[in-house]
């Protein structure tokens, strides 16, 4: 209905295959950018961003890596919560051991080790798939918590075992406010977000869709599953270890090595199927929704004079996941980003039903 | 026409000498032996169960024999995985469909492209530069494969929404996409009525009349296999019963006893 | 645009009196500005004024190369293809006579048009024309060379007449480089009484006649239709009828030409649809059929909307019934029905247009046929400045137009500027004097003569009259109008027209002359029937299964019914309310010569066809057998057998007289 | 060598709790292709309810059979609410259904019956017996428990041979074929389901004496996880195999590895054990090795 395409024809390839095609979109997604960098810091207040924005962000980030490997090649992980770590671990290593490095070199060489070792664990995807790579994932899950606390080179041997987030320095820019971290966040999942669109719209995002949809035919293309599996895992790695190292630098600040455990994974898991498999918008719309419903769930029923305990909230919460969970995969298993586009669709169209 | 000028056929592209291949004691082939020519369209017929799709999979690395060997332009090939069968040039389709559902008919055939196209991580990533300008060149050749395959009406049309014919059709594009030397068709015109499998055979011979490519086919429809391969080769429970000129073959005895005896 | 304005003749006040005088103003004028667009290769390759020039001029300079001469004709064959558009110029910058053939004519068609304008070349598509061209080549000794625009699968063709149209290109650089200033030199010798086109018109009875239009015919016509429409260059359309048909010709290539407006070619015929979306046209012609079933689409895709949507939809139609054509022409509407109009602007006319690729028009035009007022105002009504236009091939397109201000659906409109028109007092005959006039019917003066007469007067062959405010309404072929036995007046293409605005039916055939009452057949239109039967649980193996259902005979008495009501209250027509009625068993097929290529009823051919049809229309009886020969597709030839029903429908006294 | 017996019988004991886990797992695998994340939420599930209505006053046996009524209901809505919507998808997204089933019943279970420990007494005794002249320590609860997972082993075994037992198998084999027979898919799905319902009742059960009954019980469960990669995801015995080399090969390392590294490496051990097998032998001990074809 607020589609109008007619005479918007391409005449470049260039243009017939940008990400936004149609005009209206790209109208829109810029607005909501104008939202985020500007609209935003006018009027949130401090809670808003450490309670809801900027874990919002990193867990978007985390559930982006994630749908990388789940969403776009097949392949189901149970380790987000540990790579996520790894970020933050290698990302407190290098900001503590190197002080003057700049942070965003300090996040880069984070996801790249966290890119290393998800590749490690990544090849049994070689020999195995579906829910046996599954439980390999948790190895790493299981194991790699272990370490950080255990290898005590990895937190300085600090006594509380509680490792504290440097300062946030990015070319002199001091964020400390909590907008300042929230803006830096928003560019840090920006630039990465777009980086990821483009990899799922080229060779590399067709690689993995091929392997994910039919393995045999893609290696009979041509297509090595060994360097797309990897690929596949190095590049989700990278992005879940950003987001670890966010996670800790922006949001947390200090936390315990072994804070990253298999209910992040889990969580990023859910953010992925809610949100939409294989889809960039639909990592962002399912972390969204997962941070919101216990948001909802505490806030709501007292207001409808329902007053609940927290355990009782928690369970409901647990409740309510697993509930949506089993009503996506059955209904859209695709997710939210189906049912959005769908609703652009039935607008594209309209008034004709289809 | 009177004047169309005669293809000409060369020389040989791939040597298959006895080839067997068993799976857990069941033998799927035994002592297999033919040749592939360059430029010729190559039929392999033969019942149900006879062995025909086991050999496609010999010829492209998915299934090793255990005996034999398989020479491929002059080079006696060793083990090979099926990608680095396809690097070499050998591309096919599959019986049973196997296109990548999620994606567009465009999408499909431009991963079809995949093994020509060089951009890397980063610079997929960046997009910008190098990258784009990849994915534009090889669009304009995916779009000839498009407008020759008579599938524009489809490029956006996610795979899996599509009739079956034309998922053939797409299929078949996404095996042109790589360009291929020898391509393998497994029944491309199974399940189709009249009209698509004269559109199929018309695609068919266009391939190798246009870009000269070798193509090994497996059809059960013995007129459309009379009709277009220059050669056809029969197995039967996994043995070469016949190897000629489609008239040749037609009244060989015993293909006549074991195919289409079994067939009518 | 000053160039276009201008005087009341038509003549071109810069002189420019033929096409490629025109072409090469736009390449300088307009160098960088669009002429043609083609969705090719998934995208809209673009050439602009400047770069047609460059391949129209290398193009002339093959064509040359290849001995085209002065006053030779060109058969030009295939979709509609800017490579083709270029061979029509080319061939008139050097004075030769393109010669458009309809692209789906057998070869036996294509035979006789080539072989009676003595064609020398011939440009075509690709593959299919060749070898329909091959076939007859045999018969033909006077063509020399065939080029075609797309190599695919001639490749191993090797007759030496045959030309990849790349190579005359690049022999037309060539020929160019060592020639220079030819092309402008053979430009500048055309002058406007020089032949610009032979259009074979494919005539209801008869071979087709070529129809000889000079470039001053094409260039007055089209100087005064821009000015009165107001076309300038940033206006678009969609090439996608027949390039044969003059009316193509004219509205996308002649009219391109003088406003240097950019024409868009559509990617195959599968996707004009789509297309046309896509460009979102400002200025598109349709015949009454495509608009027809453009609303058969919407109707039919509305049916499946959920009810909300649904009533919506028609609460909005029924206000821009009321509203929308008042809104469009600028008279006075009730403040609450403007406010409404916009609301559903939003909600619905917009979005509609936009869904179809109509939103941008600025001007559409209907012809050929008469058009179903129901679909005319349904257009209009939403706001799309949908008018109609009447003429020919020999007039060079049009007669009458409608004005954008004075729009009334069942007439044509008034004479259009430079057109004088009469009435023939004794036949009903529409005669017409313009600059468009045609030259004459290529070697046929004897048809040439029986339809121009010595004082410059042109028969159309159309019966009409003019309506009190000075439009023309046509009613029927001349020759076709007949009367009843009571000696009441009958047309049967005006009771057939009403039958067929109602989606159900495809076409009509109305009997009458002669005979104490009307009967008609009726053509199911397979896709609306076909999803009304779904919807209400009907199964139905075949078309004929499907148009024999004594459900789909109830639905449609019911069309017939309130025809009848509508004829009944008018006193001349009253008589033409028709009484029995049946469902043919087959589609008319113009491949089967029962419709022309462009889709008029051939009403001999039904005649001789169906005459025992017709006869059991007129006895009584209440059921038919048949037994028809019918070809498949694959051109293989069976019968058909079945038992056809004859239905009764109530007629109506008239509506004066029961009042 | 006493201790490393000790600690080894401890470990094949603690093995047997896996495999108790494990063999729910298997069953349901068997039957309906479905990799069901559940099982250990299943387990909880069925302890809490037990022992909500024991603490409620109601008699064990009685608890026992109103426990086992709703499993037989749990299984009946796990069919209707979320098999019969998933049938022909794809594995995975099976497995992930699980996991959301598994969330749910974690929930659902703790919001009625709470989330504290719950002590569990079923009356099995806990003294320790001494073997080899006391040289060796063990519980009698870990034998009791290696009694039942017996019975529990042989009883399936013996159903196996059942005409239902049959049925299970040729679903197992072939759907198609299973149907052809003339069994509904549906009520085969729900008696597997029930089935593994009820092993997860014993497994409860054990647990729940042993540990308490408390949420924590569905992590432990996921040891099951590489139980299976080690036994196969379709075999009975590979399921106990598995379990007992397992729980002992990590006793045995945490004993005797652990403490070169800092300790706690039970809580990993058994996944990473399991991932290096995948690398060797990914179809498990006793699992069928698949040909892909064409």
């Amino acid at each position: 209905m607020l589609y109008r395409e007619s005479g918007q024809y391409k005449t470049t390839y260039s243009a017939d295959q940008a990400i936004f095609t149609i005009p209206q979109d790209r109208v829109f997604f810029a607005l909501m950018l104008l939202v985020a960098f500007v609209g935003i810091p006018l009027v949130a207040t401090d809670y808003v961003y450490t309670a809801l924005l900027i874990p919002f962000l990193c867990l978007s980030l985390a559930a982006l890596g994630l749908n990388i490997l789940t969403g776009y090649c097949g392949q189901l992980s149970l380790g987000t919560g540990a790579f996520m770590g790894v970020g933050a671990v290698a990302a407190w290593n290098i900001a503590t051991r190197i002080p003057d490095l700049n942070l965003l070199v300090v996040f880069a060489l984070a996801g790249m080790i966290t890119a290393a070792v998800g590749m490690f664990f990544g090849l049994p995807s070689l020999r195995i798939k579906g829910f046996y790579l599954a439980v390999a994932t948790l190895a790493a899950q299981f194991f790699l918590p272990w370490l950080f606390v255990k290898w005590g080179w990895l937190t300085n041997h600090a006594t509380s075992g509680v490792i504290t987030a440097p300062h946030l320095n990015i070319f002199g820019w001091e964020a400390d406010t909590p907008l300042e971290k929230y803006l830096f966040a928003l560019g840090v999942v920006a630039l990465l977000a777009l980086a990821a669109k483009n990899l799922v719209r080229s060779n590399p995002g067709r690689q993995w869709m091929a392997i994910r949809d039919m393995d045999i035919a893609a290696e009979i293309i041509g297509i090595r599953p060994v360097v797309a599996k990897l690929t596949a895992f190095a590049v989700s790695s990278f992005y879940i270890g950003v987001a670890g190292a966010l996670y800790l630098f922006v949001y947390l600040g200090s936390t315990e090595p072994d804070g990253f455990g298999i209910s992040l994974s889990f969580q990023a898991l859910f953010m992925i199927i809610i949100g939409g498999l294989g889809s960039i918008l639909g990592s962002f719309l399912g972390a969204f929704f997962i941070l919101l419903l216990p948001i909802f769930l505490t806030r709501v029923p007292p207001m409808l004079g329902f007053d609940l305990s927290t355990a009782i909230v928690a369970h409901l919460e647990f409740m309510v996941f697993g509930a949506l969970i089993v009503l996506f995969l059955i209904v859209e298993p695709h997710g939210l980003a189906r049912l959005w586009q769908i609703a652009k669709e039935k607008l594209r169209i309209w008034p004709f039903p289809y | 026409m009177s004047s169309v000028t005669e293809k000409k056929i060369g020389d040989v592209l791939l040597k298959v000498e006895n080839i067997s291949l068993s799976f857990g004691g069941v033998k799927a082939l035994t002592d297999i032996s033919f040749e592939i020519r360059e430029h010729e369209v190559l039929a392999i017929i033969g019942p149900n169960g006879a062995g025909k799709s086991s050999m496609l999979n010999c010829i492209n690395g998915f299934y090793h024999p255990q005996q034999g060997t398989i020479t491929y332009r002059g080079e006696k090939r060793k083990q090979m995985r099926p990608h680095q069968a396809a690097k070499q040039g050998i591309a096919r389709t599959f019986q049973n469909i196997a296109l990548f559902k999620g994606m567009s008919t465009l999408d499909n055939i431009m991963t079809g492209r995949l093994l020509k196209m060089k951009a890397g991580l980063f610079s997929s990533a960046f997009y910008k530069g190098p990258a784009e300008r990849e994915q534009i060149e090889h669009r304009e050749f995916c779009e000839r494969i498009i407008d020759f395959l008579e599938i524009q009406a489809i490029r956006k049309v996610p795979v899996g929404r599509l009739p079956y014919g034309l998922q053939k059709r797409v299929e078949l594009a996404r095996a042109l996409a790589a360009e291929p030397t020898l391509l393998l068709l497994d029944e491309p015109m199974a399940g189709m009525n009249l009209e698509e499998k004269q559109d199929m055979c018309r695609f068919i011979l266009d391939v190798n009349d246009e870009f000269g490519t070798t193509i090994c086919l497996i059809e059960h429809d013995m007129g459309v296999v009379m009709d277009i391969s220059d050669r056809v080769v029969v197995l039967d429970y996994g043995r070469k019963i016949g190897d000629g000129v489609p008239a040749e073959v037609k009244n060989n005895q015993a293909v006549i006893d074991a195919y289409l005896g079994v067939q009518h | 645009m000053s160039e276009t304005s201008g005087q009341p003749d038509g003549r071109d006040p810069l002189g420019r009196d033929t096409i490629p005088k025109f072409f090469a103003y736009n390449a300088q004028h307009r160098r960088d500005r669009p002429a043609m667009r083609e969705k090719d290769l998934g995208i809209w390759q673009t050439w602009t004024w400047g770069e047609v020039d460059g391949r129209v001029r290398d193009l002339a300079g093959g064509l040359a190369a290849l001995g085209l001469r002065r006053g030779d004709k060109v058969a030009i064959i295939g979709d509609n293809r800017p490579e083709l558009y270029w061979t029509m110029a080319a061939a008139q910058a050097l004075g030769g006579i393109p010669v458009p053939v309809y692209q789906d004519s057998v070869a036996e068609e294509i035979q006789y048009v080539i072989e009676h304008a003595e064609a020398r070349f011939a440009v075509v598509e690709n593959q299919e024309q060749v070898d329909k061209l091959l076939s007859i080549r045999d018969r033909l000794p006077m063509l020399e060379t065939i080029a075609y625009g797309d190599p695919r699968g001639l490749r191993h063709y090797d007759q030496p007449f045959l030309r990849n149209l790349a190579d005359v290109f690049k022999a037309g650089t060539a020929h160019n480089q060592a020639n220079p200033g030819f092309v402008d030199a053979e430009i500048a010798k055309g002058n406007g009484s020089d032949l610009a086109i032979i259009c074979y018109t494919s005539g209801t009875t008869g071979r087709p006649k070529g129809v000889m239009l000079s470039h001053d015919n094409v260039v007055r016509s089209a100087n005064l239709a821009v000015s009165f429409d107001k076309l300038n260059e940033t206006d678009q359309v969609l090439a996608y009828l027949p390039m044969a048909w003059v009316g193509d010709n004219f509205l996308s290539y002649v009219e391109g030409a003088v406003t240097g407006f950019c024409m868009n070619c559509p990617e195959s015929a599968d996707t004009v649809l789509t297309d046309l979306r896509e460009v979102g046209p400002t200025y598109f012609f349709a015949p009454p059929r495509i608009w027809e079933n453009l609303l058969t689409t919407v109707m039919i895709r509305m049916e499946d909307a959920s009810g909300i949507k649904r009533r919506m939809f028609h609460y909005f139609i029924a206000l821009a019934r009321r509203a929308g054509r008042n809104i469009l022409e600028g008279k006075p509407v009730a403040f609450t029905d403007r406010m409404l109009y916009a609301l559903g602007e939003i909600l619905v006319y917009g979005p509609l247009k936009n869904v179809l690729g109509l939103s941008r028009l600025r001007l559409a035009y209907t012809a050929g046929e008469a058009i179903g007022p129901d679909i005319f105002d349904f257009f209009r009504a939403l706001g799309i400045n949908l008018k109609q236009l009447y003429g020919q091939t020999e007039c060079t397109v049009y007669l009458c137009m409608h004005t954008d201000t004075d729009v009334i659906p069942d007439t044509v409109g008034p004479p259009a500027p430079g057109v004088e028109l009469k009435i023939d007092e004794k036949t009903g005959e529409v005669l017409f004097r313009s600059p468009g006039v045609f030259v004459g019917y290529y070697k046929n003066d004897t048809a040439t003569a029986e339809t121009k007469t010595p004082d410059g007067w042109v028969h159309t062959g159309d019966a009409g009259v003019f309506t009190d405010n000075g439009h023309l309404r046509i009613i029927d072929r001349a020759k076709d109008v007949g009367r009843l036995t009571d000696g009441a007046l009958f047309a049967p293409k005006y009771v057939e027209n009403k039958l067929k605005f109602f989606p159900h039916i495809k076409e009509a055939v109305a009997f009458g002359d002669g005979r104490d009452h009307v009967a008609a057949f009726i053509n199911i239109d397979l896709a609306a029937v076909g999803s009304w039967a779904e919807r209400n649980g009907i199964a139905y193996t075949s078309y004929a299964d499907l148009a024999g259902r004594p459900e789909v005979y109830a639905l449609l008495r019911g069309c017939i019914e309130q025809v009848n009501r509508d004829l009944s209250s008018d006193s001349s027509m009253t008589a033409s309310q028709i009484k029995r009625f049946l469902v043919l068993h087959k589609e008319l097929d113009a491949d089967d010569g029962e419709l022309t290529r462009t889709r008029k009823v051939r009403r001999s051919t039904i005649a001789e066809r169906y005459g025992t049809l017709i006869e059991a229309l007129y006895s009584g009886q209440p059921s038919i057998a048949v037994e028809a020969k019918i070809t498949f597709e694959d051109g293989r030839t069976g019968t058909f057998k079945a038992n056809l029903k004859i239905d009764e429908a109530t007629t109506y006294s008239t509506m004066r007289k029961a009042g | 060598m006493a201790f490393f017996f000790e600690v080894l019988i401890g470990g094949l004991m603690a093995g047997v709790m896996y495999s108790l886990v494990a063999l729910g797992f298997v069953l349901i695998f068997k039957a309906s292709g479905v990799f069901n994340f559940a099982q250990g939420a299943m387990v909880l599930f069925a302890g809490l309810f037990f022992v909500g209505f024991s603490e409620m006053g109601v008699p064990t046996w009685l608890s026992l059979l109103l426990t086992v009524a709703v499993m037989v209901v749990l299984a009946g809505a796990i069919e209707r609410l979320v098999l019969r919507h998933l049938v022909n998808q794809e594995g995975i997204i099976l497995f992930m259904a699980t996991i959301g089933v598994s969330f749910f019943l974690d929930g659902f279970g703790q919001t009625i019956w709470g989330s504290n420990v719950k002590q569990l007494d079923v009356g099995i005794p806990t003294d320790p017996i001494f073997l080899m002249d006391g040289d060796i320590l063990i519980q009698s609860f870990d034998l009791w428990a290696a009694l039942v997972a017996g019975t529990l082993l042989a009883s399936l075994v013996v159903f196996q041979k059942t005409r239902t037992g049959r049925a299970l198998r040729a679903v197992a084999d072939d759907h198609q074929a299973a149907q052809s027979v003339g069994i509904p898919l549906n009520v085969i799905w729900i008696i597997v389901w029930a089935i593994a319902g009820l092993v997860a009742l014993v497994a409860g059960v054990m647990w729940g004496s042993k540990l308490g009954v408390q949420p924590a019980i569905v992590g432990l469960a996921l040891k099951a996880l590489p139980v299976l990669i080690l036994g196969g995801f379709t075999s009975i015995p590979g399921a106990i195999i598995g379990g007992l080399i397992i729980g002992a090969g990590e006793k045995l390392a945490e004993v005797y590895i652990g403490p070169f590294v800092g300790g706690g490496i039970e809580n990993w051990f058994a996944y990473v054990l399991a991932l290096g097998f995948l690398l060797i032998r990914p179809q498990g001990l006793f699992g069928e090795k698949l040909i892909e074809r064409v």
